[in-house]
């Protein structure tokens, strides 16, 4: 037993940092990149590879098959909602930022240029 | 070391949680405040969880993040689309804009309550008894009789039947309240999730998810009897599923008048009432379950039940039906200028 | 091995951490949201890695609910962007020819 | 719920509540309204034959082993419901010619059907009054008696009516208030559950709280009685009603505060507390804590007296500066009332009621209900006579006239007149000293006044110079001024100690005739001197309060307008929701520390 | 096998089949009444009215008579596990209270709907509340929304009922369901006994409140709403803190094993946690009660509703969670530091009634009036609280329960009453200003009356419940010395005359001329609009039970039993002690198990 589960755990070990390091990664990317359709990249990263290697990595750990199946059926799932929240929010960046209202509660397009005015300068007020 | 661990994990996630919950409070775009608000429920999910409660869990995740999240966004956008028609109208903006600043002594005298509040509060927590005083073990010893084998679900479903009950009544009843706001001529209609503009990505969502949710949501219901699930959070993700449907554009509800859908609504408390008041004459008393039948009962309660959650959580987010206007206010008809 | 998940679970917890950075600085609502979604995420991977080190069986129904709900505030997302960005749009064209009635409304999708 | 049985006396009591509770329920169809209204007379009748029958104090008792709902008749409760019961059918006779001929009332009461409304209730409420002898059927029939009365005052719908009535409804009300506080205080004192008043009154003067109890009982009661400072509504309400209508204000209502102190002060209550100290075994104890009794009554006796006598001067004076006939009886009657407080004081006192044949207090109670029977029937008679007056031409007043005069001069003690034998009655309780020099100046302070009402009597203007009152005016006021003669001398003697000859004695009528004369001369000296009389509004002291108090409300209006406004905002509210909470926990810690 | 399983049987009494059918027959007709089609949604409400009419009476008759609580055990599980109703003389009597007004607003809401539906052909949208005014912007639907979901109402719906100008079937079709669910909500609120079960019967009765507020469909009724529902949020949270806490500290839920587990001599229960506790829940329901300062969502919340709703909103639904303010007090009142925050309450209570009177005098609109009314009413439902909680003074405790209980139910009669008539007044005048309503005493002298009876039972004149409240509240106040409380109670009775004075004024008053023009356009044809028998009757015998509410109360209070029927429960014995928990420290499970 001893080494196929010393086998099994370093399989789990290495696969788990791995995807600790993808969720690193996003993270960083998230704080660090410039701009939403950049951000996009580092948060699709961490999505799909952090937590499917999380899952990978656990496999041989779950107590019954059902709950190794269950893992995948998570990661699928994530994977799902990656892409699709992906897409969307690609959409939404391109359609120009959604409007946010400023500190007064008021609408800031009305005085700013463009409907495609991307410097972001309308969702400023957000700062704390 | 792991109790150190677990320690610094609770303190993590309650600062976390302290934080967030202030920030959504004072910060001030509206957008903000729902997006704080719906991560602070997945880090509350995180604190159930560690809590030991994956029932309650489950449910804050979906009702707390999933479903009010949906929903506030939805008002927000509402909100949003008639500032934006008032700005360029250009009425009351001055008044809204002084309303909406509240001085800085106000906020500190708020603070320094809030806290003083707090105070007491953790005071009082800290001079409870302990160990606390539960009524776990006793309901753990009677479980047996009910014949299921999650105490979660039999403190519902068994000892504390009445409370399941009116809440399920309450709920049915917010869901009339909704609808009471329908103006007079819609009222009747159909309420309408309104479709997204981009509906390619979310259709295709929509036809990939609802299947696997409904599994989900049936094995959640099966596994309530002996684990962590049951009706209530089945119901939630089902209603989700729906929502996501309807936002596609991939189907529509039916108007508030038919028949299906009100005994859809009304089905799950009145059998529940309807077995509670059985119980009076066959059982030992009001909402007691027939000897033998226990299970029984309970299942029919519970998939019953499962399916009005469903559909009034489906129906509480779509709103009341509006006539030729949209719950966001995609749609809505221009006021005459 | 247990010691070691639990650990992984807080690493993943405490980066995700990062992202509430992004949610709160924003500076767009896309921003946010992206915060929110791998905090999402990362909420699901601490909680599958602090579930399998605790052998609680429950925690991957829990897992399972989130990961079903995650793509669901997006969606309230699109459809509060596209709303708001239409009337947005909408208002600014009858700024432009004032008083030209009947400027119909973006109907996306209908 | 036991009732013992009502005999025929607690049956004459039923019927004369009944009788004008159904003809006002008959009110309820406006085509008996008309009908009603000219049989007004008839509604008294039944409380006239009852205080005549020997009725008893426990007629009818509800719950006699509880609470003690009483409905009874004592003699001086008799005495004054027959006199007010006669005032009222007399008045309610004259009504509808009256109404008639002045054709006055507001738009909607043509047939008179809102007057017979509010006189029935009115009536109701006083007949029941004067029977009621537990605490909370006094209190249902005082408020009965003073809230419609607001029909009366408002009746004519004139400017002046409308402010009157709306003051006399305000203070109403609040005398309703302070008279809840009261009965509340004595009933705290009563031994068991009983409300009867003659229990919890006896049981006062031992009571914790027995000091307030008589001052929110004053407050109450005298504020109906027109007790100075709180008399001011009396000369607006009077002069604004339809003449009958002054006359049951004037002559009955105020009663029912007078007959409320007459019942409720406890008289004798030093003697009978030292009474059961001689012969109670403690000795001791028991003389000192009559003593201390003693002290307190001697105490509110003084207070009373001089209430009194400030009323029955202030009266006097603020009624002489008036020229309006009607304003200056209403300050006559807030005099007299005075005068009758007055005497109720002086009777609190310990000494007063020691040498009684009529049980402790009971004569003094006497005193003062014969003296309150004197001024009803006089002063409705007077009121009914401005109306006759009024009615007839300058060439055939002088019958009227000449009666008129006598009546007025009777509340002055004029000799040979009921009043002269209140007067004698009163003279023992004032004694000698200060009291009695007092009581010797208020008659002349009265004579004064009757002089300047006599006199301001001529200004009235007739219809034609020759015309006479119709007999639907006339007969009535006759009757009530023959009453107002005889009915005392058939009532006082029997129902006091002063022998009927006594009045007729050198030295009585001496006593009684100067000063009259003196008070007569001092008029007649200061009309002829032309000094300039003081200008004092109606109602004296309610006019810089009408003025002061828009002020205060406004204040007041401020204030609430305030917290309204900030309670309103989303904001106020959620600050007043964190408030109330914290303002609770430290009150619970600061409670958790002291505890 | 444990004590607690041995003790598994049938320990319900007798009457449990009478309070389970009052909690959920109610339920089930609000559940028939969503199913079901208008018609039949109202007769299934209308028909269950009478049945739990006579359950409500038969369980008041039964405690009456057994003189000890009726019992039900909810399954086979007692407390602490389980849940147990029960229904007590105080419970039971607000039972039949809320039976016999809810009955009769459901009367008055069939009668008003019948009438609607036959004048509608005369008089689109004459009433006030058939105004369903759309909250957004009412414009034509645009035409050129293809597939929308307009079209799809059709088919479900029976076709030819539905026009345009058809019925107000939306508030009429939700108005039934939310009164069965009221009704449901209030009797289970009366009878739970347990502290989480009362959180979601208070949740039941806000979530069919709330709805019931905006029923009017107006842009102000739904602001008002949605603080309501906001800050009733806010108060449930609270709420349930103080919950969280009494179970952390005691580990029980049952109220009856609370009070044993607090009783003096138990030294384990931490009472600071425990006033904590006491004081967030307190808070917590004030909101819900609308006490000052929180009370801001009220008036327009109450006078924006239909008449009917508004009946029940400020006759039954404020007082639901008052009731649950009381049983706390009654259970947990007496933990030391208690005594300073319910003198707390009583300030505030005072200050409710003098800014509620006199925020009432300055309303121009009568329904806004009666609903500021409502804010000082409850003023006197806290006034009683520190006499309550005089443990050393059971006399007083029983006074100050009393006279709450008498003022909660007297003004629950007299403000439906008041409200309902008001609805009727308003309806006819066309508009909502007590200016208008000049004539109504001519036109609608009944209704007027019904008025006025309330407005009096709420002055607190004798027969009326609220005579008797505000003389027990007196007694209370003035036995724990608090002088200042009783002077305010006696201020409230005057301010609340002197605003029931305007109203009366104006209903006095003519109708002004120059509205009348304005009112034939407003107002129908006469015959069509004249309140008809049912609804006058209705309104007419709410003011009458109010009025002679007293009687009920006055004489069987002492002997007749509902002395019984309002007693508290001695909270350290109970009648029957139905388990008792194990000591806190040691879980019971725990400890059988380890051997």
């Amino acid at each position: 037993m001893s080494v196929v589960a010393a086998l099994l755990d370093g399989w789990t070990v290495l696969l788990v940092c791995a995807g600790i390091g993808f969720f690193v990664a996003g993270t960083t990317g998230m704080l660090r990149f410039p701009d939403a359709a950049t951000r996009l990249h580092a948060l699709t990263k961490a999505d799909n590879l952090g937590v499917g290697l999380v899952v990978l990595g656990l496999l041989p750990q779950v107590a019954r098959p059902a709950e190794g199946f269950k893992l995948l059926v998570i990661w699928a799932l994530v994977l799902l909602a990656s892409a699709v929240s992906s897409q969307l929010v690609a959409r939404v960046a391109t359609d120009g930022p959604p409007i946010e209202e400023d500190r007064n509660g008021r609408t800031a397009p009305a005085a700013s240029g463009t409907p495609l005015d991307r410097s972001g300068s309308v969702g400023a007020g957000a700062q704390p | 070391m792991i109790p150190a661990l677990e320690r610094a994990v609770e303190l993590a996630i309650g600062a976390m949680l302290v934080g967030l919950a202030l920030w959504s409070v004072l910060v001030r775009p509206r957008f903000a405040s729902i997006v704080g608000f719906v991560v602070f429920g997945l880090l509350l999910m995180l604190a159930w969880m560690r809590l030991g409660a994956p029932d309650v869990a489950m449910t804050e995740g979906a009702i707390g993040s999933g479903l009010a999240g949906f929903l506030l966004l939805s008002a927000a956008a509402r909100l949003r689309c008639s500032e934006i028609r008032r700005a360029r109208i250009g009425a009351g903006e001055p008044q809204r804009a002084r309303d909406r600043s509240p001085r800085r002594s106000s906020i500190v005298a708020l603070g320094v309550g809030c806290a003083a509040v707090a105070a007491a509060l953790a005071a009082a927590v800290a001079a409870l008894p302990h160990p606390a005083p539960s009524l776990a073990p006793a309901a753990l010893e009677r479980l047996p009789e009910l014949g299921i084998g999650n105490p979660v679900s039999g403190v519902l479903i068994g000892f504390r039947a009445l409370d399941t009950l009116v809440e399920k009544i309450v709920l049915v009843v917010a869901l009339v309240g909704v609808w009471g706001l329908a103006a007079e001529a819609s009222w009747r209609r159909a309420p309408s999730v309104d479709p997204s503009p981009e509906i390619e990505p979310i259709r295709f969502l929509a036809r990939a998810l609802p299947p696997v949710g409904i599994v989900l949501a049936i094995y959640l219901l099966w596994r309530g009897a002996t684990e962590p699930g049951g009706a209530f959070p089945a119901g939630a993700i089902l209603a989700a599923m729906a929502v996501l449907v309807l936002a596609a554009g991939l189907g529509r509800l039916p108007p508030t008048a038919a028949r299906s859908l009100r005994l859809a609504i009304c089905a799950g408390p009145l059998v529940f009432l309807g077995v509670g008041g059985l119980g009076m004459g066959v059982a030992r008393g009001f909402l007691d379950y027939p000897a033998g039948f226990e299970v029984l009962s309970i299942k029919l309660i519970e998939v019953l039940l499962t399916g009005s959650v469903a559909v009034v959580l489906l129906l509480l987010v779509a709103g009341p039906p509006e006539e030729a206007a949209s719950a966001n206010g995609m749609r809505r008809p221009e006021p005459p200028l | 091995m247990t010691a070691f998940l639990l650990v992984a679970a807080v690493a993943v917890l405490l980066t995700v951490a990062g992202a509430l950075v992004r949610v709160v600085r924003g500076p767009t609502t896309s921003d946010r949201m992206m915060g929110a979604q791998l905090i999402g995420t990362g909420g699901i991977a601490a909680l599958l890695l602090a579930g399998t080190a605790s052998r609680l069986n429950s925690t991957s129904d829990v897992a399972l609910v989130l990961a079903i709900l995650a793509p669901f505030a997006m969606v309230a997302f699109r459809r509060y962007a596209a709303a708001t960005q239409a009337a947005a749009s909408r208002e600014r064209r009858l700024e432009i020819d004032a008083g030209a009635p009947g400027a119909a409304p973006p109907q996306g999708g209908a | 719920m036991s009732a013992i049985v009502p005999g025929p006396g607690g049956a004459a009591l039923l019927f004369a509540l009944a009788v004008p509770l159904a003809m006002l329920a008959a009110c309820l169809r406006a085509s008996c309204r008309p009908a009603i209204f000219r049989c007004l007379g008839l509604a008294a009748l039944p409380a006239l034959l009852a205080a005549l029958v020997d009725v008893g104090p426990d007629a009818i008792v509800v719950d006699p082993a509880g609470l003690q709902l009483t409905l009874g008749l004592d003699r001086p409760r008799a005495i004054l419901l027959g006199a007010t019961a006669l005032l009222w059918s007399v008045a309610g006779w004259y009504a509808p010619t009256y109404h008639r001929r002045e054709g006055r009332g507001g738009l909607d009461d043509r047939d008179g059907g809102s007057l017979a409304i509010a006189w029935l209730a009115c009536l109701a409420g006083c007949i029941g009054v004067f029977i009621a002898g537990d605490l909370v059927s006094f209190y249902a029939f005082f408020a009965l008696a003073s809230l419609p009365a607001y029909g009366l005052v408002i009746h004519d719908r004139s400017a002046a009516a409308r402010r009157a009535a709306g003051i006399y409804l305000l203070l109403a009300i609040i005398g309703e208030a302070f008279l809840l506080l009261g009965f509340v205080l004595l009933a705290k004192g009563s031994p068991d559950a009983s409300l009867r008043i003659s229990t919890v009154v006896a049981a006062l003067p031992e009571a914790a709280l027995r000091s307030q109890a008589v001052l929110f009982l004053l407050l109450g009661l005298g504020m109906k009685a027109g007790l100075v400072p709180l008399h001011f509504w009396l000369p607006l309400a009077h002069p604004a009603a339809p003449m009958p209508a002054s006359a049951v204000l004037s002559g009955a209502l105020i009663k029912t505060g007078i007959i409320g102190l007459i019942v409720m002060l406890p008289f004798g209550a030093a003697t009978a507390s030292a009474g059961v100290g001689a012969a109670g075994a403690a000795a001791v104890v028991g003389q000192s804590a009559s003593g201390a009794i003693a002290q307190w009554a001697s105490a509110w006796s003084a207070a009373i007296v001089a209430i009194g006598f400030i009323t029955a001067f202030a009266g006097a004076g603020l009624g002489f500066v008036q020229s309006n006939p009607k304003t200056i009886l209403a300050y006559s009657s807030v005099s007299q009332m005075g005068l009758i407080v007055a005497i109720l004081g002086a009777g609190l006192a310990p000494a007063a009621a020691t040498d009684s044949t009529n049980g402790p207090g009971e004569s003094i109670r006497l005193v003062a209900s014969c003296a309150a029977l004197h001024h009803a029937l006089v002063k409705g008679a007077l009121f009914l006579g401005l109306g006759v007056i009024a009615a007839t031409g300058h060439r055939r007043r002088r019958a009227a006239g000449v009666a008129m005069a006598l009546l007025a001069l009777s509340l002055a003690g004029l000799p040979l007149t009921g009043g002269a034998l209140a007067k004698l009655a009163a003279k023992p309780i004032f004694g000698a000293g200060i009291a009695g020099a007092l009581a010797f100046g208020s008659a002349v302070a009265s004579a004064l006044l009757m002089t300047r009402f006599v006199s301001a009597l001529a200004s009235i203007v007739g219809p034609t110079r020759s015309a006479t009152a119709p007999i639907g005016l006339a007969l009535p006021w006759w009757i009530l001024a023959v009453g107002a003669f005889i009915v005392p001398w058939i009532v006082l003697p029997s129902a006091t100690e002063v022998p009927r000859g006594a009045a007729f004695a050198p030295g009585a009528l001496w006593d009684g005739l100067w000063p009259v004369i003196l008070g007569a001369l001092l008029a007649e000296g200061i009309r002829r001197s032309r000094t300039p009389l003081p200008r004092i509004p109606e109602g004296d002291i309610v006019v810089p309060l009408e003025r002061d108090l828009p002020r205060l409300t406004a204040a007041a209006e401020g204030f609430a307008g305030a917290l309204d406004a900030a309670t309103r905002s989303w904001r106020g509210g959620g600050i007043a929701l964190l408030g109330v909470l914290v303002g609770l926990i430290a009150l619970a810690l600061v409670g958790l520390l002291r505890g | 096998m444990s004590a607690l399983a041995a003790s598994v049987g049938t320990p319900s009494t007798a009457g449990a089949p009478l309070i389970v059918g009052l909690v959920a027959l109610p339920m089930a007709a609000a559940l028939a009444a969503v199913l079901l089609r208008r018609r039949a949604a109202s007769a299934a409400v209308l028909l269950s009215a009478p049945i739990l009419v006579g359950l409500a009476f038969a369980a008041a008759a039964m405690v009456l008579s057994t003189g000890s609580p009726i019992e039900c055990v909810l399954g086979a599980w007692k407390p602490p596990l389980g849940i147990v109703l029960r229904a007590d003389g105080l419970g039971t009597a607000m039972m039949v209270v809320t039976a016999t007004i809810a009955s009769a607003v459901a009367l008055f809401a069939a009668a008003t709907e019948r009438r609607g539906a036959a004048m509608r052909g005369t008089a689109p949208g004459s009433s006030l509340n058939d105004a369903g005014a759309t909250p957004g912007p009412a414009d034509p639907p645009p035409g050129d929304h293809s597939g929308g979901p307009a079209e799809a109402g059709g088919e479900a719906d029976g076709g030819g009922e539905r026009q345009p100008d058809a019925a107000p079937e939306r508030a009429s079709a939700t108005f039934w369901v939310l009164l069965a669910s009221v009704w449901g909500a209030l009797n289970l609120t009366f009878i739970a006994n347990d502290l989480f079960t009362l959180f979601v019967a208070l949740e039941l009765l806000t979530f069919a409140a709330v709805p019931l507020v905006c029923l009017a469909g107006t842009p102000p009724a739904l602001r008002a709403a949605l603080r309501y529902l906001l800050l009733a949020m806010a108060g449930s949270m609270l709420y349930l803190l103080g919950v969280a806490l009494v179970y952390g500290s005691l580990g029980a839920l049952d109220l009856s094993l609370i009070a044993e587990l607090i009783a003096p001599g138990t030294d384990s229960a931490p009472r600071g946690v425990l006033l904590l506790a006491l004081v967030l829940a307190t808070t917590g329901m004030l909101v819900k009660t609308a006490l000052v300062p929180l009370h801001a969502w009220l008036p327009p919340a109450h006078a924006g509703a239909p008449p009917q709703a508004s009946a029940l909103l400020s006759a039954l639904v404020v007082k639901g969670s008052w009731f649950v303010i009381l049983r706390l007090w009654l259970t947990l009142g007496e933990v030391p530091g208690g005594r300073t925050v319910a003198f707390a309450l009583a300030a505030l209570g005072a200050v409710a009634i003098l800014f509620g009177s006199a925020t009432a005098l300055r309303q121009r609109s009568l329904k806004l009036l009666v609903a500021w009314s409502t804010v000082a009413q409850i003023g006197y439902l806290f006034v009683a609280f520190p006499a309550l909680v005089a443990a050393a003074a059971p006399t007083l405790a029983t006074e100050a329960l009393r006279g709450g209980m008498l003022q909660a139910i007297s003004h629950a009669f007299a403000k439906a009453a008041m409200f309902l008539a008001a609805g009727l007044l308003v309806e006819r005048a066309g508009r909502d200003r007590i200016d208008a309503l000049g004539g109504a005493f001519r036109r609608m002298p009944i209704i007027f009356a019904a008025f006025a009876i309330g407005g009096l039972s709420l002055m607190g004149l004798p027969p009326s419940g609220g005579f008797w409240a505000k003389w027990l509240l007196l007694q209370a106040t003035i036995g724990v010395g608090a002088w200042w409380l009783a002077l305010t109670i006696l201020a409230g009775g005057v301010l609340a005359g002197a605003y029931l004075l305007r109203v009366l004024r104006a209903c006095g008053a003519e109708a002004p001329a120059d509205l009348g023009a304005d009112r034939a356009v407003v107002a129908a044809p006469a015959a069509a609009i004249a309140p008809d028998r049912l609804r006058t009757a209705i309104v007419l015998g709410l003011a009458l039970v109010s009025m002679f509410l007293g009687f009920a109360a006055m004489v069987p209070a002492e002997r007749c039993g509902v002395r019984r029927l309002l007693r508290s429960e001695p909270i350290t014995q109970l009648d029957r002690p139905i388990e008792v928990l194990p000591p806190p420290s040691t879980p019971h499970g725990a400890a059988e198990a380890a051997p």
